[in-house]
């Protein structure tokens, strides 16, 4: 029943960050993507990317968000965005230049350094978004913040878990 | 031929790749089999890179492929060679004590987390060692510092770990903070990063106000990062409260590698000339070395838990190198370098022999301890041969750097700071004594002696690191010269800087 | 351009600084740690301003992504761990103070030097090998408009892999700490709790 | 007049750190330091960022040269990126080390009952005192 009352307090922001959700996405997309030519890169569009997430849980309840990305498939991204970025370094290495050398992944210099920065940056940009969220998720979950917003509860914090 | 040019990179991407393949495997046996196959290939490449470097070669790596002050560049001469390999030694034969040690004193969940929080540890420190680029060494060390806040905080005690990792959080960040604004006070008066550029760069500029600021921050930075005399209040309860597999590698390890960036930042950069000769640095930092080893050694005699005794020791010895340091002669700097070496494989068997004796004691207090020897007889004479090389009684690798650091102290003509050295290492026969007899001639206690499980020596894999590492300290005794003449190479390298001028003289054609 | 310009650019950052060190401020004096969080928000909305101002447009960006958004969700969330009002502090430091005044005096006496801000011909500035070569040459050895990415990711990339791996060493060490858990819903003796505690609660109001 | 401005905006950013490095140091709470620490770290990225900038300059953004907009490539005037690569990298080193230390924090609250330096100590005594008594 308090469950309910909880939902309907909501309501209005559920529906705003429904909307809110896919448009964060896109420009998340937009920013990493797009570094070359604005201002923005990797880093930034990873912690946008995280921030659509953050709101979900902030709104939903954390305990919702972690259905749609459970924190093994975080687990699994952070360590895959580290070894993207250096095993392109790895890359160039076996096509015969030095660490992170992008002039020789193609033919032409200039474009692969275009793709080197590209997966470069998407090794950091997808780094940043999970452990962003597996942040969120570390500093909220022993509460829910949807439940506490309605109904605060002295925390004594003493509880233990080792 | 693909491997001759690029081994050096290898050495820090290797730690860098295997820490998210053991987050991926989430499993305590493979993390610990990846990490240790890693680490053994970083020994091997760090033990060619010095064998490189031997031969008169000069590592410069250009990362990406720009030149140096472009783009980042590795610069190895003898100095970084002999501490790579002392840090790749170290890890392993630590690396190889620590499973048993980390079974028995971590959640197994956690193990994961912990051995790639080493290997990001151990990037760290590879990457200040190998690096010429001043903002990189920032990058690592912070790299090296958060994977310790992390393990440090896996303490036994974690009550009390957490709070020590936090201490060191809050100093460690200053002292990181004012490397960083030290070093942009550098870039404003020079507009270069790449280290072996400022110093080119330095040369020129007469007197500066932004340097002397700069030269000022980045060594109170650094003083907090090797816990020297003054700022040092992090580093006891970081040892004392860490796993014992983490403060024998901590031991060994952190500390030494920011003297060396301290020395890089002295000698290269600067140059001794305006080190020690326009800064008159070394009225500052020689009191402040010399009350360190003396205060610190007794301090040490009156604690009352053995890895507390040895951390404060540590603290003493970081006072002798910076004492050495402050010769800027090159027995001095010979000395410095010796007892870096000698002092890391000896304070890290320490550590590793008091795990042992944490391992089946669980506690590594003085009063709880009494005639261990009986029952650990291994791992105890182990304890006794380390501790006197820390006293430098003769045939002990601590015999030579002692006898070299007091030649050097009377060849410079410092008397009264040979002279306390030797009252301090006096003042180590008592608070090392003081162990040794609790070990062999006090009575049993009783009350620990329950479990049957606790009157076997420690496992052969606990004792089989503690007892190499034992061997190369007792080799380094008996047969000095192998240390002496790297340390001298080394020495010589740094005070001529030759290698730095031969290869980036067209420096000075930028406006 | 006029004189003028620079010297309104001048203002601005100067204006927004002033601002700054107000906030600052307001935060070493609050005991309410809410409100000091709060503040820390609203200090980095601000230095995002002074970060555009100063032309770093891309730094403005993440400041404002990490300052104002993530850092501030991680402090309120760590507050709700903890408690929410500090313990007053009725002495001052002096000690403290003194360290404080003497660092900022050996600041201060550093900047004497220091080429003005602003100064085209500074060192930093004008280094043809550095900064220079970036801004001439990378549209020819990389080609891409934001000058940015190109040092970032290109010319100073191994940097650039070291602050990946100081993020992945921080995630590593929040969950050796706080571990990762699936906080299982508990339906039935913890809910029930919570809701006697609940009932408590509102008889007590 | 500019020289006097530009070094108002050198000290102002100093007292910023200082007051940062004030609030490490002397406040007792924890989190205080925290946030203490970002506020120091945020100020070295104005010192950087400020050796950077250049008079009338723009964005390190190349513009495309457009006779429409009356921008000639050559005229434009660009800040210097480097400094701006070392923020960012030290932004995520600044975030990075809060997070661990945030993290710190909540455990030591859980175990303590208390983020004041001085109470942590009282503790911490109380047990080591209670350590001796009973050995």
């Amino acid at each position: 029943m308090q469950k309910k009352i909880t939902q309907q307090r909501h309501r209005v922001v559920q529906v705003i960050t429904k909307f809110l959700i896919p448009m964060i996405l896109l420009f998340a997309f937009y920013v990493q993507f797009h570094g070359d030519f604005g201002p923005g890169g990797g880093f930034q569009a990873g912690v946008i990317f995280a921030s659509a997430f953050i709101l979900h849980g902030l709104i939903f309840g954390e305990a919702r968000t972690r259905l749609v990305v459970s924190p093994n498939a975080l687990r699994i991204s952070m360590s895959f965005g580290l070894l993207l970025y250096a095993g392109t370094g790895v890359v160039s290495l076996l096509f015969g230049g030095n660490y992170l050398d992008y002039s020789v992944l193609l033919s032409n210099p200039i474009a692969g350094q275009h793709w080197g920065i590209f997966a470069v940056e998407l090794g950091v940009g997808i780094t940043v978004g999970a452990v962003m969220i597996s942040l969120f998720y570390c500093f909220s979950s022993r509460r829910d913040f949807s439940e506490e917003a309605a109904f605060p509860i002295a925390h004594n914090g003493l509880d233990s878990d080792d | 031929m693909f491997f001759s040019s690029h081994f050096s990179v290898l050495l820090v991407i290797l730690p860098l790749m295997a820490a998210p393949i053991c987050v991926l495997l989430r499993n305590s046996q493979s993390a610990w089999l990846v990490a240790l196959t890693c680490n053994f290939f970083v020994l091997l490449l760090s033990c060619v890179l010095l064998g490189y470097v031997l031969d008169g070669n000069l590592v410069q790596y250009k990362l990406g492929g720009w030149a140096a002050p472009t783009g980042i560049e590795y610069y190895v001469d003898a100095l970084n060679a002999i501490l790579i390999c002392v840090v790749a030694i170290i890890s392993f034969l630590t690396l190889i004590y620590a499973k048993q040690s980390i079974h028995k004193e971590i959640a197994k969940p956690r193990h994961y987390l912990f051995y790639a929080g080493w290997l990001l540890c151990l990037t760290g420190l590879l990457g200040i060692l190998i690096t010429g680029d001043a903002f990189n060494i920032f990058v690592f060390l912070e790299i090296s510092s958060l994977s310790m806040y992390m393990l440090i905080a896996l303490g036994r005690e974690r009550r009390q770990a957490l709070v020590a990792a936090f201490r060191y959080l809050i100093l460690g960040s200053i002292g990181a903070s004012f490397i960083l604004l030290g070093i942009g006070f550098l870039y404003a008066a020079t507009g270069t990063l790449n280290m072996s550029d400022l110093a080119q760069r330095l040369v020129l500029i007469d007197e500066s106000r932004t340097v002397i600021v700069g030269f000022s921050f980045i060594t109170i930075g650094l003083l907090i990062k090797t816990a020297m005399f003054p700022v040092f209040s992090w580093l006891p309860n970081a040892y004392q409260f860490a796993p014992s597999a983490v403060s024998a590698f901590l031991a060994g390890t952190a500390t030494k590698v920011s003297l060396y960036v301290f020395l890089r930042f002295f000698y290269h950069v600067f140059g001794a000339e305006y080190s020690f000769g326009n800064l008159l640095l070394g009225y500052v930092l020689l009191p402040l070395a010399v009350i360190g080893f003396f205060v610190m050694s007794i301090v040490a005699i009156f604690q009352t838990d053995i890895r507390r005794v040895l951390a404060y020791s540590s603290i003493a010895q970081i006072g002798y190198i910076v004492t050495a340091i402050c010769m800027s002669t090159q027995a001095g700097l010979t000395a410095g370098i010796i007892h870096m070496v000698n002092h890391a494989f000896i304070k890290t068997a320490l550590f590793i022999a008091v795990g042992c004796i944490i391992y089946r004691y669980g506690t590594a207090r003085t009063s709880d301890l009494g005639g261990i020897i009986k029952t650990m007889p291994w791992t105890c004479s182990a304890f006794i041969i380390a501790g006197l090389s820390l006293i430098g009684v003769p045939l002990t690798s601590g015999f030579v750097s002692k006898w070299y650091l007091v030649t050097a102290a009377i060849s410079s003509g410092w008397w009264v700071v040979a002279i306390m050295v030797l009252m301090s290492s006096l003042m180590a026969i008592i608070y090392i004594g003081r162990i040794i007899e609790i070990f062999c001639f006090k009575d049993t206690s009783s009350a620990l002696l329950v479990d049957s499980d606790t009157l076997k020596d420690a496992p052969l894999s606990m004792l089989l690191p503690l007892w190499l590492l034992i061997a190369i300290s007792v080799y380094s005794g008996i047969n000095g010269d192998a240390v002496v003449d790297l340390a001298k190479l080394a020495a010589t390298q740094l005070l001529d800087n030759l290698p730095s001028l031969a290869a980036s003289n067209d420096v000075r054609n930028a406006p | 351009m006029s004189i003028d310009t620079v010297v309104v650019e001048h203002v601005i950052v100067m204006v927004l600084l002033t601002l700054l060190i107000v906030v600052a401020i307001g935060i070493i004096v609050l005991n309410d740690l809410l409100a000091a969080i709060i503040l820390s928000g609203l200090y980095s909305i601000i230095s995002a301003t002074v970060f555009v101002a100063m032309d770093a447009v891309d730094v403005a960006f993440t400041e404002a992504a990490v300052g104002a958004g993530i850092s501030t969700i991680i402090l309120l969330g760590a507050l709700s761990f903890t408690k929410r009002i500090q313990k007053p502090q009725e002495y001052t430091n002096y000690w403290a103070l003194l360290i404080v005044c003497v660092t900022g005096g050996a600041l201060i006496y550093g900047t004497l030097d220091m080429p003005r801000y602003g100064d085209p011909s500074s060192p930093a500035n004008s280094n043809a090998q550095v900064a220079q070569h970036y801004l001439t040459q990378s549209k020819a050895e990389i080609d891409v408009p934001n000058v940015v990415t190109s040092v970032l990711a290109s010319y100073r990339s191994y940097d650039t892999l070291g602050e990946t791996a100081v993020v992945f060493t921080a995630a590593i060490g929040v969950l050796s700490l706080m571990g990762l858990r699936r906080r299982r819903r508990k339906e039935d003796p913890t809910v029930s709790e919570k809701q006697q505690r609940r009932q408590q609660n509102e008889e007590t109001k | 007049m500019i020289e006097w401005l530009a070094l108002y905006n050198d000290w102002a950013v100093i007292v910023i750190m200082m007051a940062g490095f004030y609030i490490m140091i002397a406040r007792y709470n924890l989190v205080k330091k925290i946030i203490g620490l970002s506020i120091f770290q945020t100020g070295i990225f104005y010192f950087y960022v400020g050796l950077g900038k250049v008079d009338n300059g723009t964005a390190p953004i190349f513009v495309e040269p457009s006779a429409a907009k009356g921008i000639v490539e050559e005229v434009v005037i660009y800040s210097n990126p480097l400094p701006h690569v070392l923020i960012l990298t030290a932004i995520v080193v600044s975030v990075a080390t809060m997070a661990v230390g945030l993290a710190l924090i909540v455990r030591i609250y859980e175990k303590y009952g208390s983020i004041e330096e001085d109470d942590i100590q009282a503790i911490d005594n109380k047990y080591i005192c209670w350590l001796d008594d009973n050995n």
